[in-house]
């Protein structure tokens, strides 16, 4: 099982769908930086294909304005959280 | 390892040094596999030059992976569709991969480099 | 864990070194090592022995220099990247016949090799982009 | 092209060759086959025609690709313009001892190798 990092808003960057076709059955998404807008309605719905395993950065939310306003369906961790998430996965990949 | 190129060339320098990272890592004598992702496939397109100023193109340096054994070249095929590309536009010989099968290629490499 | 990071980003333009240090200092509070932090791309800038901030923000080069206090990380630059970008040592200065030297131990010039076997070698490498 | 600072100047017939401080060409079109003797010379090396062909070697794969090749690469070059006999790190290692990646591309007029491996 992999970790994918993505720090673009599916807003602005496509980068989204390609993040989207690698990821394999199991593997996990983290929203981090500006990847974070992602996580609200309606972007969220985007990543209705991994639902379950979509995760954002709690600070990266709170920075931006956007603590309490994420999508249900969205996990949201801190730092701690994240790390945690790395040792769980065999490997991460970033998505830029 | 595998070494993904996502970015076109001349634009940035991504392209660059992505295929650096290839080159280095084959030079070590690690087995190293090229997947053209997204954008990344705009560097396979033939009839490139060098930029402005006499900047490098990244071409030359696609000639010579062979040079470096780095011979497993995968581009995405739908990459190439969304972009009006075929196999016949690009200047080497590239195996295409179905986007079904870019998980497992993803997954059963030791390292992955994300450019 | 023996974790290693891939550092692309300059310092105050992009979140991605700010991210990563929040996240080397998250990874050693859970008790895990960082072995190394490899700066490729615009995050060699991370390196520049000259960065001057402002009093009241975060000083990133100076972080960078705690962690190697702290834990021994070693600062790795691609030496390709770095020079293009200006960012040389003394010895690196001197053969290039430049005056001034802008890079400085625990910032090391080093080959990307050390970033391929860093990937391999490591539990985890994680990468920060712009 | 990249300015590069001179560190020294050496005389090829009637022209001053521009040296950077590690010996490197300053401009790389100043590069004929009497420069390339007479930085051999400099460093106490006669150049054989077994040397010749390597740097020739060189200097096609660099108008090839553009880049100047690590061992690996290079060792394969030579193997395939020069047969498999000569395409051997022993080879290489025999004619530009220290590193013959770095010591043959100085004297093929090739730039500066970046150190990155």
């Amino acid at each position: 099982m992999l970790l994918h990092l993505l720090n673009r808003s599916p807003a602005s960057s496509l980068v989204h769908r390609d993040t989207l076709r690698a990821m394999g059955e199991e593997d996990r998404l983290l929203l981090i930086e500006d990847g974070v807008y992602g996580a609200l309605m309606p972007l969220a719905d985007r990543f209705e294909a991994i639902h379950g395993r979509l995760f954002a950065l709690r600070e990266d939310l709170a920075s931006r304005g956007l603590d309490g306003r994420c999508d249900a369906r969205v996990t949201v961790v801190d730092m701690e959280g994240f790390v945690t998430l790395t040792e769980e996965s065999e490997r991460t990949v970033s998505w830029f | 390892m595998l070494v993904v190129l996502r970015h076109a060339p001349h634009g940035s320098s991504w392209l660059r040094e992505g295929l650096d990272v290839a080159l280095v890592g084959a030079a070590f004598g690690q087995a190293v596999t090229l997947l053209f992702l997204g954008d990344g496939v705009e560097a396979l397109v033939r009839n490139q030059q060098a930029g402005a100023l006499g900047q490098k193109g990244t071409h030359p340096t696609l000639d010579m992976l062979a040079m470096y054994d780095i011979e497993k070249l995968l581009v995405d095929s739908e990459s190439l569709a969304e972009r009006g590309l075929t196999l016949e536009d690009l200047q080497l010989p590239v195996a295409p991969i179905a986007a079904q099968a870019l998980p497992a290629l993803f997954a059963e490499h030791a390292a992955v480099f994300n450019f | 864990m023996r974790y290693a990071l891939l550092v692309q980003g300059a310092p105050y333009s992009h979140q991605a070194a700010h991210s990563a240090l929040r996240f080397a200092d998250a990874l050693i509070a859970r008790g895990h090592r960082l072995e190394t932090v490899f700066f490729y791309h615009d995050g060699v800038y991370n390196a520049s022995r000259l960065a001057s901030p402002p009093q009241d923000e975060p000083h990133l080069v100076d972080a960078w220099r705690r962690l190697n206090e702290q834990q021994g990380t070693a600062l790795l630059v691609c030496v390709a990247a770095a020079l293009r970008r200006g960012l040389l040592d003394e010895r690196e200065a001197k053969r290039h016949g430049k005056q001034g030297y802008s890079l400085e131990a625990p910032f090391e010039l080093t080959g990307v090799g050390q970033l391929v076997d860093a990937g391999i070698t490591h539990d985890r490498l994680i990468t920060f982009s712009p | 092209m990249a300015t590069t600072s001179i560190a020294r100047q050496v005389r090829v017939g009637e022209r001053d060759i521009a040296l950077d401080p590690e010996g490197y060409l300053v401009i790389l079109a100043d590069w004929t086959p009497a420069v390339a003797k007479t930085l051999a010379e400099e460093e106490g090396r006669v150049l054989t025609d077994e040397h010749w062909e390597v740097i020739e070697v060189l200097r096609d794969f660099y108008a090839r690709y553009e880049m100047a090749p690590a061992m690996r690469p290079l060792v394969k070059a030579v193997g395939q313009a020069l047969g498999a006999d000569k395409g051997k790190s022993l080879h290489l290692m025999k004619l530009f001892p220290e590193s013959p990646a770095k010591v043959a591309a100085r004297l093929a007029g090739l730039p500066k190798p970046t150190n990155c491996l």
